[in-house]
């Protein structure tokens, strides 16, 4: 039954996109492309919510042999755990969704079924990835995935703006896979297979390896990781990520908020097994500040997708560093209710993009067209057409619907859209109890703050400070978002008169969602047994950590009740792996006194974020005016966005280009000059011989041998006189000194 | 009268033939050039013909009729394309006449 | 016989072409057509019918030739040839197909030219001897000369005796190299060129092929020859020459053919015959053990940045394909299965994809008559169709899995890493590289706003897209099955394979 | 060497031959060179005649003298319009000429003398028999008569094509 309903899952979506190509190819268009995807990722979702019912006490994976080599086998198969299933059903049904919303987002756009082919191949790409056992199917999908990322980021691509968007995400997430590849080719070398699971896959491989072998894998690790940092957008890498939102806002939420960036964090999921000390260490660095800095610049963001997008990156950087850390189990689950209420912010703040697209459509056109964000973008890209890159740089061109300084006071306007979009921000802001994003969010910051007690490590009290101002921070500009939008003045009364809520298939999504970012979602982590982390055999505490004396004997692991994570006790079968704990889990040593003070402190943080937002933006008292010139240098900091756009357009993309200038110029001029040096003294001994050549320098060995072979035949000709006489002469001449010579022999 | 006499002979005939062909600046004169070398070969084919082989074994004199009707087959195509070149360059000086140069 | 009647069938198409009126062009571009499909028909019943269980020769042919001289007509194909053979008498018809509007004068010179190339690059393929191998190895020359120099763009003369001359230098030192191992193959009376037999007798302990010094020397004689067609860096100057003047459908062969002809000669000549030749420069020890993957390494950075910089859409495709065949090179040099699988597959995809991507070019070049990248913009909503096939076969190009092109490159560079680890990390900048310079192509002609200039441009028409949809399906099918083509050849690998470890 | 009658014609013979040809080649007027051509062809017809050479030696005659000089006289009159057509020589090319005929004739005169077979080739006087018949034998029903009849068609292509290439153009 698995293997069948996985098929489908997989074929479903690829079908849809297989009739527009087809239809395509022949200039046809099949005419209801909206409804074949939409039913075919439905399908999809009720295939996964079987697959929930099928599972699985045990993993189970199927595989077939992909290339056969005379010594080596490459092989495709699934590898079906719960991470797999919950992976699934939240890409379908956040997919789903998507795609019954974009029927009414997208509704009118001259390229509207393609764009419902577009989010079916993207669908299948991610649930290929999802399912994929071995790194190499990974890489298949995470690629597809970036395949259809650029298509949808660049599916306006009249604009400058989104076709420079669309080629940035591509480029910088490649820059991450390349690293990737290289951790593949090392462990493909060391282990003659890309498997994963299984007797011969590298989890069982690199169990085995020795301490010898720490450093190499830590390397390949990190290197695996550097994909993960493309696709999730971390630091160094993140500067794609709001970029990306140039896409249609359905694609933001799908792609650049629920799945696609969430691949990143899955794949460092999966690769838990094999990370060492240094490797987790490193991600858990690169996910903290990832999750702190993007924070810090969505501050002073105005565009209200690019506050979200900003959101993300810093989300997903706690995600990775839940993973860096060890919690797992957090990791994913944060990774699962993010994903919905971050699709959930992203579709509510399309339809207050929709709502302002309206009102120029009334504005202009009696006939209701709904592709205004196209076209109105378009006419902005001409506008600015010019420079699009110093735009880019500068991020301060946004469009006018989607500028927050326009927004206020919406809420009596769109009601449904205010109350789903305000149930998010709580979520993502950590409001305790009775929103999913607190609990996610507290099993991280308990697992981290439970690893540094029990290790006793700096580095994770460190991270757990970065983890919780980050968390506070979010608070703050996430509230600030919702105040400047939904409260308040209307700031351009034209516009607020024009708004509208939007129609039923983009609320009903909404509300769908809404309900999702309720902890019901927790669900999904209920059975105590659903989901164990992988042991890492190779990530042993430090030498100086405390060990509890129960670590051994006690059944330990990870359970997560209706409400989120309320105990941790429970089994953990590869429990007397050895020594030094090797319990990747979510750090339940410290559990008791670590998951009650992260939880204080985490609503805390959440509740100053709150109010502090409150001051500055709701009740006025504070006037962010005022501390923004106070604290010059870093609202410029910040406005600038640590200046990462500047340095890759000045420093990398300008030594890219000028290199290539180089090495072509170098085609042309030295290649060819070194083979002119040969070409010139063959020349001029030529010349010894046969008198004056024409000096001309010319370009390449080839021309030169054609002139010489021009100027020697030049010289030579003039013997041809034409005379017979000469001719005969000449013959005899040379008969006659023959016969002297050879007699002379 | 031995072989050497008509093979000195010869010799010089063909030596004049040769002078007049590279020398002369007049068609006619080449033909007459070529003529004598004919000839002097003719002779030299009549002579081994005598000389170096069985008196009733003339197959050197054939040959040497032979040679005689191809300096008649020559002598009547040179003339006729000396008259060809005449129409068309109005010359017949073979150094006016280099078409061929290159 | 059937491998005889696929080389001469060509043969005959142009004999056939030559005595058609001179007027009747359509009958004349009929019968190119039906005698390019014969062979492919042909090269389809052997790619079926062949033992894929068994990697050694099959369908083999052996008669007496020049006897003097030992030579014979000797042909056969392995798991190798029988792949390429496809890829040549695939791209044959499509290239009639895509000739079909725009050559303008002497189409039917052009298509008896076309044929006599067709019989050159299949006879190349098959032939099993030396010499006979040299003969078509140089058979293919003329006919291209002619077709870049007559038919070509604006430089036409200048591109295509840079061509000559450039291939002749090269085989010129093959021919010595190749009487060099002649000379030394037996006793007078006892010499052969028979590649089996010299295979064979190289490989033989105390034989005079088998000395290293004797075999380093040839194999560089043998290199150099097929290292001008790949081309490999320092000698590549005339492809983009060439690529640039030469008409579509020429391009196409060039790109699709003829440089393959470069590599399938290092696998058959270079790397089975002279094992302990490519010991000396592959075995990762020393400069010179690193020399051949390092040429591959410079070949995939060096023509990935140069593509980069061209405005000339035409000539960016060239210089990918340098790039692309520096991953061949690569391959090969790791010498191991992934490394030479990887290799041959990239040989194959590439033949498919560049010559996507050059008919892709011509149909833009027939449309706007010109190919400066920077001149267009905004295509994308303009011909919809054309810009997906273009995205297929840019996507395919750059290495995007699930596309052909990813398959090779990657076997390519998981077998090279085994070796040479830190060329192949470096040679992983070229993907990136290659992202970069098909996406900004990709944004510069058909994103952004549309050239008001080509507002009437009209979209790719039916004759094109029927040139472009096998290739097009191929590199799916590829990309998703590879082993649909590893099939066939794995068995002569791994025979390669023994004969290179049995030194 | 003896001083016999027949010694004395031969020689006598063989001075004219020489004579006339190197007038043959100096005369300026063509005219003239075309006379003392006849003069060397008679020389040669004679020196056939001491070769014993009868049918060679009227072959000569009729067909020389009859034939090709008659031809070069036309060939003069219908270029040069009149008889006394001069002989332009350049004197370069007359050094020239005069330097690698004369290394020429040099060098066929050493072969002459060194060569040893052709030594002491002596004509001790017998009389041969008269060739013509055996000649019609040979070329008419011996060996020689496929070249016979090639060299026949050869001359009935040559007048053929000297008749066409001289003819004059007619303009369509």
């Amino acid at each position: 039954m698995v293997v069948p309903l996985i098929s489908l899952i997989l074929l479903c979506p690829l079908a849809a996109f297989a009739v527009f190509g087809l239809s395509g190819l022949v200039n046809r268009r099949f005419p209801r492309q909206d409804y074949l995807s939409t039913v075919a990722m439905l399908a999809a979702l009720v295939c996964s919510f079987l697959l929930l019912r099928e599972v699985v006490p045990s993993p189970e994976s199927h595989t077939v042999k992909w290339i056969s080599l005379g010594g080596v086998t490459f092989s495709m198969g699934f590898y079906l755990d719960s991470v797999t299933v919950i992976m699934l059903i939240v890409v379908t049904l956040v997919s789903s969704l998507v795609h019954i919303f974009s029927m009414g987002y997208m509704h009118g756009d001259p390229r509207y079924p393609r764009f419902f082919a577009y989010l079916s191949l993207f669908s299948f790409s991610m649930l290929f990835l999802v399912v994929s056992d071995n790194l190499l199917g990974i890489y298949i999908g995470w690629e597809l995935v970036g395949l259809c990322s650029y298509l949808l980021i660049g599916f306006w691509f009249e604009k400058d703006s989104a076709a420079n968007a669309c080629k940035k995400a591509f480029l910088t997430t490649r820059v991450g896979d390349v690293g990737m590849f290289i951790g593949m080719m090392m462990l493909f070398t060391k282990f003659q297979t890309l498997s994963l699971y299984g007797e011969g896959g590298i989890f069982a491989l690199a169990a085995n390896l020795n301490t010898g072998d720490m450093v190499w894998l830590s390397i390949a690790g990190i290197l695996i990781f550097c994909g993960a940092i493309g696709k999730s957008a971390q630091m160094p890498l993140h500067t794609w990520l709001p970029d990306a939102m140039e896409g249609p806002t359905p694609v933001s939420a799908l792609i650049h908020a629920a799945t696609m960036v969430a691949a990143g964090v899955y794949l460092t999921a999966r690769m838990f097994p094999i990370l060492t000390e240094t490797s987790s260490l490193v991600i858990a660095y690169v996910g903290g500040i990832t999750a702190l800095v993007a924070a810090t610049i969505a501050i002073v963001r105005f565009d209200i997708k690019r506050v979200l997008a900003y959101s993300t990156i810093s989300q997903l950087g706690y995600m990775m560093l839940a993973i860096g850390a060890g919690s797992y189990v957090a990791g994913l689950f944060h990774l699962t209710t993010h994903a919905f209420f971050k699709a959930l912010l992203f579709l509510g703040s399309g339809s207050v993009i929709h709502a302002f697209h309206a009102m120029h459509a009334h504005g202009h056109d009696d006939e209701h067209d709904h592709a205004h964000e196209h076209s109105d973008h378009d006419a902005h890209g001409h506008e600015h057409g010019e420079d699009p890159d110093s735009r880019h740089i500068l991020g301060s061109e946004i469009p006018a619907d989607q500028d927050m300084r326009n927004m206020g006071g919406l809420r009596h306007k769109m009601p449904i859209t205010f109350i789903t979009m305000l149930i998010a921000t709580l979520s993502i802001s950590g409001v305790p109890f009775i929103f999913s994003g607190f609990w996610s969010k507290d099993a991280i910051l308990g697992g981290v703050l439970g690893r540094a007690m029990e290790w006793n490590s700096v580095h994770h009290y460190i991270l757990f400070i970065m983890a919780l101002s980050a968390a506070g921070i979010t608070a703050f500009y996430m509230f600030r978002l919702v105040f400047m939008t939904f409260f308040g003045e209307p700031r351009n009364q034209e516009m607020y008169d024009m708004a509208h809520e939007s129609p039923k298939s983009m609320t009903v999504p909404l509300l769908i969602l809404a309900v999702l970012s309720l902890p019901v979602v927790n669900i999904l982590w209920f059975n105590e047994s659903y989901v164990k982390p992988p042991p890492q055999p190779h990530l042993h505490a430090p030498q100086h950590a405390y060990v509890s004396p129960d670590s051994n004997t006690d059944k330990k692991g990870y359970t997560v009740s209706l409400f989120g994570v309320s105990e941790a006790v429970a089994a953990e079968e590869e429990g007397g792996h050895d020594t030094h704990g090797a319990h990747g889990d979510d750090g339940h040593h410290g559990h008791g006194p670590a998951h009650t003070i992260a939880m204080v402190l985490s609503i805390c943080v959440a509740g100053l974020g709150i109010f502090l937002s409150w001051l500055f933006y709701h009740r006025r008292t504070l006037s962010a005016e005022s501390v923004a010139t106070t604290f010059r240098p870093i609202h410029n900091l910040f406005w600038r966005k640590y200046y990462f756009d500047e340095f890759y357009d000045g420093v990398l993309v300008a030594l890219t280009v000028w290199k290539a200038r180089l090495f072509a110029q170098f085609d042309g001029s030295v290649v060819d000059g070194i083979v002119n040096g040969v070409g010139v003294v063959t020349r001029d001994i030529l010349a010894a011989f046969t008198g004056a050549f024409d000096n001309r320098v010319v370009d390449g060995l080839v021309n030169r041998v054609a002139q010489v072979t021009w100027a020697v035949g030049g010289k030579i000709r003039r013997i041809q006189t034409g005379a017979i006489q000469t001719y005969l002469f000449v013959v005899l001449a040379g008969i006659v000194l023959l016969i002297l010579i050879f007699r002379a022999l | 009268m031995t072989l050497q006499h008509y093979l000195v002979i010869s010799a010089i005939l063909f030596t004049l033939g040769i002078f007049a062909v590279l020398t002369s600046r007049n068609a006619i004169s080449i033909l007459m050039g070529i003529e004598l070398i004919l000839n002097s070969c003719n002779l030299n084919f009549a002579a081994f013909s005598r000389f170096m082989t069985p008196p009733e074994d003339i197959s050197g004199q054939i040959i040497a009729i032979f040679g005689i009707v191809l300096a008649a087959a020559e002598a009547a195509v040179f003339l006729a394309i000396i008259l060809a070149i005449y129409r068309e360059f109005g010359s017949i000086r073979p150094d006016e006449v280099d078409t061929l140069k290159g | 016989m059937l491998l005889s009647l696929m080389i001469f069938i060509p043969l005959l198409g142009m004999v056939a072409v030559l005595l058609l009126p001179r007027e009747s062009e359509e009958l004349i571009k009929r019968v190119a057509l039906l005698f390019t499909l014969i062979p492919l028909a042909l090269a389809v019943y052997l790619f079926i019918s062949y033992d894929r269980s068994n990697g050694g020769t099959q369908y083999a042919v052996n008669a007496p030739w020049i006897p003097a001289f030992n030579i014979q007509y000797h042909i056969g194909i392995d798991g190798l040839s029988v792949t390429l053979l496809l890829l040549t008498a695939l791209l044959g018809p499509i290239c009639v197909i895509a000739s079909w509007r725009n050559i303008e004068k002497g189409i039917k010179a052009y298509m008896a030219l076309f044929l006599l190339l067709e019989t050159g690059m299949i006879g190349f393929f098959a032939a099993l001897d030396l010499f006979l191998f040299y003969v078509f190895f140089e058979l293919t020359l003329l006919p291209m000369y002619f077709l870049i120099g007559v038919w070509g763009g604006p430089r036409r003369e200048y591109a295509a005796i840079k061509f000559f001359l450039y291939t002749l230098f090269g085989s010129v030192l093959m021919l010595v190299a190749m009487i060099a191992v002649y000379l030394n193959s037996g006793d007078p009376g006892a010499r052969t060129f028979d590649i089996p037999t010299l295979i064979t007798l190289a490989a033989t302990a105390g034989h005079a092929l088998n000395d290293l010094n004797f075999q380093i020397w040839v194999f560089l004689g043998f290199f150099i020859g097929f290292a001008v067609k790949v081309p490999i860096f320092p000698f590549h100057t005339w492809l983009p020459d060439a690529h640039v003047e030469a008409p579509t459908a020429i391009s196409v062969i060039l790109a699709g053919i003829l440089l393959k002809m470069g590599t399938y000669g290092l696998v058959r000549i270079n790397m089975a015959m002279f094992p302990q030749g490519l010991d000396h420069f592959t075995n990762g020890v020393g400069f010179w053990g690193n020399s051949l993957a390092l040429l591959g390494f410079i070949n995939i950075v060096y023509g990935s940045f140069c593509a980069l910089a061209q405005t000339d859409f035409k000539k960016l495709v060239a210089y990918s394909s340098i790039g692309h065949m520096g991953f061949v090179i690569l391959g090969l040099a790791a010498r191991n299965d992934s490394g030479i699988t990887g290799a041959i597959l990239q040989m194959f995809n590439h033949g498919v994809i560049s010559a996507m991507l050059f008919l892709l070019v011509g149909v833009l070049y027939d449309r706007a008559h010109h190919r400066e990248i920077n001149g267009f913009g905004g295509l994308g909503t303009r011909m919809p169709i054309y810009t997906g096939i273009t995205t297929l076969a840019f996507m395919a190009s750059l290495g995007l899995p699930g596309l052909s092109g990813f398959v090779g490159e990657a076997l390519s560079l998981l077998g090279a890493y085994d070796k040479f680890k830190l060329l192949t990390i470096l040679s992983t900048i070229g993907i990136v590289v290659g992202a970069a310079y098909f996406l900004w192509t990709l944004q510069r002609v058909f994103l952004g706003t549309l050239n008001p200039k080509y507002e009437a441009l009209p979209e790719i028409n039916g004759r094109e897209i029927l040139t472009l949809v096998p290739l097009g399906i191929l590199t799916i099918v590829l990309g998703v099955w590879p082993n649909f083509a590893i099939d066939m050849f794995r068995e002569s690998v791994t025979n390669l394979i023994d004969v290179i470890q049995a030194i | 060497m003896e001083f016999t009658l027949k010694n004395f014609i031969f020689y006598g013979f063989a001075l004219m031959t020489v004579a006339s040809a190197l007038l043959v080649v100096t005369v300026r007027n063509i005219v003239h060179a075309a006379f003392s051509l006849m003069v060397t062809l008679f020389g040669v017809a004679g020196l056939y005649v001491f070769l014993q050479a009868d049918f060679l030696a009227a072959t000569q005659v009729i067909v020389y003298v009859g034939g090709i000089l008659v031809l070069i006289l036309f060939g003069v009159m219908m270029t040069s319009g009149r008889l006394e057509m001069r002989i332009h020589v350049e004197r370069g090319q007359l050094l020239l000429g005069g330097i690698v005929s004369l290394a020429l004739l040099t060098l066929l005169l050493t072969v002459i003398a060194n060569t040893p077979a052709w030594k002491n080739l002596t004509d001790d006087g017998t009389e041969l028999p008269p060739t013509t018949e055996r000649i019609g034998e040979l070329i008419l029903n011996g060996p020689f008569l496929l070249p016979f009849e090639v060299v026949s068609v050869l001359l009935l292509v040559a007048l053929i094509g000297a008749a066409l290439i001289s003819r004059k153009e007619v303009r369509e």
